[in-house]
């Protein structure tokens, strides 16, 4: 059936080389405490492979994004698990020279985005398809110390021929199996509603991936909405959903899922998602954007002061609180 | 124009459509937009045990309005729950989920879609977003289905890439490739008809066509030579009382269902 | 190296059966709310194969488990995963005759089970045997719908060679590995901290194996401290560990894990563990034991009477919310 | 008895022992008992930064008193996480996790253990949990420790049932079975001894003895030939500070060290 997919295996799932790896990992509860730079400057290098938190526009860390794109990173490799806004950043910098695609270049129904398109079109990225249930059990199958798990997806389509998954025949049952190889990212970069200063973590609504990613990436750098006390992780020890030992860098960034969504606390400011989408059009104007809004904003704040500070975030807030009632106050 | 055609537009027809299909007391995965509001108008009409997941964890909840993403906050709106990606691609292939919506670039006559790119894949013309979670959703739910606009460059012999599968090369194909048995594509709506599919052969065929639509228009916007069921009848056109939860609750801000 | 293990898999991992099952499994959000005696008739028969939620001694379904033994179930295959009190009971009325065995008839630091070793050691029942995590994953794979999981344990040792797993060879890396049977069992009876009458369920503290058994059984029977309006449920659907499309069966029953410990609700008695004990030194103290504890006991409540009611129950509540101090009163 | 044997006993000394081999900023899975005692003391003595792991899901309690069990709600008071089985396991399965301490009813010149029966596995003399998470744990964490009491029919030649890995048959066994590289058996602490194992034949051997033991107790109580690492040292008897701590915080109910 075409199988092995005849696409570049860009992270081997090696369990044993992980295991060392992950045996050197530190286990000591320190402070993490850091900038969206540092963390960035310290822990993402030109080269590592990436693996985004959250779903696209909804719980992103644009921040921690942004910073990358700032610090100028190059040749990432990316992993495409509904990569939509973050695809797009990651995309205006041309970070990124190899992706495992799910979904990439799209924005759900907002559209293309056309600069991360042309980046794709041109050849610029070497890529390997999958679905996003094969990357999300690729990152469940890392989290499990397994190298690959199987699956009964993407058989008998070009998606797995353009993969580099194979196939198996169970031992049990005879029936045709997928095996999605374990997918360790170099560095993850998740957005959380609320960590300790050691990188304990809580979410809240919806997890997507972001419970496997963090255990499967070999670096873990998270912003969250607020720091909170660690008595208050240990108040309620079944709402921490990544612990401290997966996690090396911790950033404070409130609102740092803008432009996107974060559940319960601001929905997503499509109105700057649409000028983003529509500067896309213009190569030119579209440069310009880039480094008005990102090359020359110093941090995070400036951005949101650009976008329209706390009176647009206030109303992104009662969106949020208020759907339906909130779409009229757009 | 026909006097019905002016009464609603092709989207809310396809929606209507769509909805009623969606059986009471099932499950179905959805994604933003016409298959979004065929889940809702269907929970206000005919189903109103309509189970509704969203890939991205969403589960059941109480939409407030239509979201913007399959993983934004409204997909968990006051919801049963509020899980992971796995959780809901892992019950679609433990056999739970009925019905899934699924769009596309292209299509073909084994209800095969391409969402990755057009021209050759090594080279693409046009890169699109790829699978994301219509490859797993067509191969895991039980019945899948397209609301999909309809011309001969959507409607082809051969898609430029297999992103995800309808019957593949037809009969005996799915369960040859490994694919759960008993699944595959239901129906396909669009503007001018509704398509099922063949039970010996599995290509699509013409079930029913909407008010003055001929065989011809179905034709001329079909790039695949299309079958047709023994009885090609007409479609229903939408209640007055559809129309109205579609237009009021649904979709009061015309955000899928358009001004027209 | 000696695999595939020689002993009998009770439950073959048929996922396409297991998927023309669950596609019959009702979705409606219908009223199932019932006694403990009325699911416990309807869904449980002779020769069901029977997993347990909790860990053997904590947040265990005690009532449902009183109601197999006073309705005389027989043949039942029982999942041994950390099986305590648990196997102890059903051992009392000597319900099965078939067991994945990963751990039985011991209760811990507590000591041995007289009676539930009995039953073992004169060949009543037929042993497969696995370990905590194989079974752990054995519900998962079922969970996830894939007919095995494979893994890094069991490996070189009589556990593999006496159970059914099978050994595989990674695709990807070559290294050895256990395939572990996917583990669809015919019942689950689960205790939870709250459900609405729909079967939407929130525990609290540590979850075990109960989402993967919950998602994994054909049948779910759930009981609840509390029953709570579907409203409650709606308010953090993030609480939601099982969702009602899983459930078959909601039975309000509180102190429903007595003599186990549910968390943040009330402590083991260990006075309570320590007579079952003891009274199994003797088969017919211990026949006179099981008689008047659940054969003569019409419900739970009475149960909770004969084993010093709401004093009793008050004094474990204090044992729960303050440990240290706790152990004092006792 | 010496003088020193007045002063502490059996059971202190061997969880002081233990305690002192858990490095500072690692992490354990512990049972209840004395493997649980030993962290607690670990992480008041030498290892503040040692995090303590459940099997049933319990992570970095601040423990109130010593679990009963190993799932019960001690194992996550005030805890890091409260998490889930398969979460535990898969720490250690992706190599998380540095120690873990387990027990038996036999352990052989491989640190391989029986937990399963006595006699014949077909018709059981004594039919015995089985491997609960053990097996698990020996085969996924760095180290594997053993708190032990020891005597000739627990350190036995030849196991009745090898429920849970140690060095299996010798060097190369556990990597030709599968079992994830570089992991294995550390430390047996007995009422006489620490073993460790010889580097070359993987075979247990006495590293030190406590005071006032001979090697001739030691190969009384050993049904098989232990080793002799080349310089056989006397145990560190416990300070009275870690004795205080053991008495007064860790245990003073004496569960577990007895009142003697």
């Amino acid at each position: 059936m075409g199988l092995p997919g005849s696409s570049r295996l860009f992270m081997p799932p090696d369990v044993n080389a992980a295991r060392e790896f992950f045996r050197s990992k530190s286990r000591r509860m320190t402070g993490k405490l850091t900038t969206a730079r540092e963390a960035v400057a310290r822990m993402v290098h030109d080269g590592d492979y990436l693996a985004v938190g959250g779903f696209g526009t909804n719980r992103i860390p644009t921040a921690l994004l942004h910073e990358v794109v700032r610090q100028g990173r190059k040749r990432l490799g990316l992993s495409g698990h509904t990569a939509t806004h973050d695809c797009q950043i990651l995309a205006a910098g041309d970070c990124f020279d190899r992706c495992d695609v799910a979904y990439v270049v799209g924005l759900e129904a907002r559209g293309l985005s056309r600069n991360a398109r042309r980046i794709f079109e041109e050849g610029r990225v070497a890529v390997t398809e999958w679905s996003n249930a094969a990357l999300a059990w690729r990152y469940r199958a890392a989290a499990m110390g397994v190298p690959f798990l199987p699956a009964r997806v993407m058989l008998g389509t070009d998606t797995a021929r353009r993969s580099a998954a194979r196939e198996i025949t169970c031992p049990f049952t005879g029936i045709r199996l997928v095996a999605l190889p374990a997918l360790f990212p170099d560095v993850a970069l998740i957005h959380v509603h609320r960590a300790d200063v050691y990188g304990n973590c809580q979410i809240d609504g919806i997890l997507v991936s972001d419970l496997d990613v963090a255990r499967a990436a070999r670096r873990v750098i998270v912003s969250a909405e607020r720091i909170i006390a660690g008595d208050e992780i240990r108040r309620e020890p079944a709402r921490t959903v990544i612990p401290y030992f997966c996690v090396d860098a911790v950033v404070e960034v409130p609102y740092g899922g803008y432009p996107g969504n974060t559940a319960y606390e601001y929905f997503s400011d499509e109105d700057h998602l649409r000028a983003w989408l529509k500067a896309e059009e213009d190569p030119a104007a579209f440069a310009e954007f880039v480094r008005s809004y990102i090359f020359e904003t110093p941090d995070f704040p400036a951005y949101l002061e650009r976008c329209g500070g706390l009176r647009r975030l206030q109303e992104l807030r009662w969106m949020e609180h208020f759907p339906g009632r909130g779409e009229g106050l757009a | 124009m026909t006097s019905e055609s002016r009464s609603y537009n092709a989207m809310e027809l396809m929606i209507c459509l769509a909805a009623r299909y969606l059986e009471d007391g099932s499950t179905v995965v959805v994604g933003t937009g016409a298959p979004c509001a065929a889940a809702m108008l269907a929970q206000r009409t005919t189903a109103p045990n309509l189970m509704v997941l969203f890939e991205a964890g969403g589960m059941g909840p109480l939409l407030p309005s239509m979201p913007i993403s399959v993983g934004d906050s409204r997909t968990f709106f006051k919801g049963l729950a509020a899980a992971t990606m796995p959780e809901i691609m892992e019950a679609c292939q433990r056999g739970m989920v009925d019905y899934t919506f699924l769009g596309g670039a292209q299509v073909d006559m084994y209800g095969n879609l391409n969402s990755t790119c057009i021209g050759d894949w090594e080279k693409p013309r046009v890169r699109m977003p790829g699978s994301g979670g219509a490859n797993d959703l067509a191969s895991l739910c039980w019945r899948t289905m397209m609301i999909a606009p309809q011309d001969p460059r959507r409607f082809v012999a051969k898609l430029d890439f297999m992103t995800t599968p309808g019957y593949l090369t037809g009969p005996g194909a799915r369960e040859a490739a490994g694919l759960p048995p008993g699944t595959g594509p239901y129906k396909v709506i669009t503007q001018l008809a509704v398509f099922g599919f063949h039970p010996g052969t599995l290509r699509m065929q013409v079930e029913n066509m909407h008010p003055g639509v001929t065989r011809e228009m179905v034709m001329g916007a079909t790039g695949f030579e299309p079958g047709w069921s023994q009885e090609v009848t007409q479609s229903r056109p939408p209640e007055p009382s559809e129309l109205e939860i579609l237009r009021k609750e649904v979709d009061p801000l015309r955000y899928i269902i358009g001004r027209s």
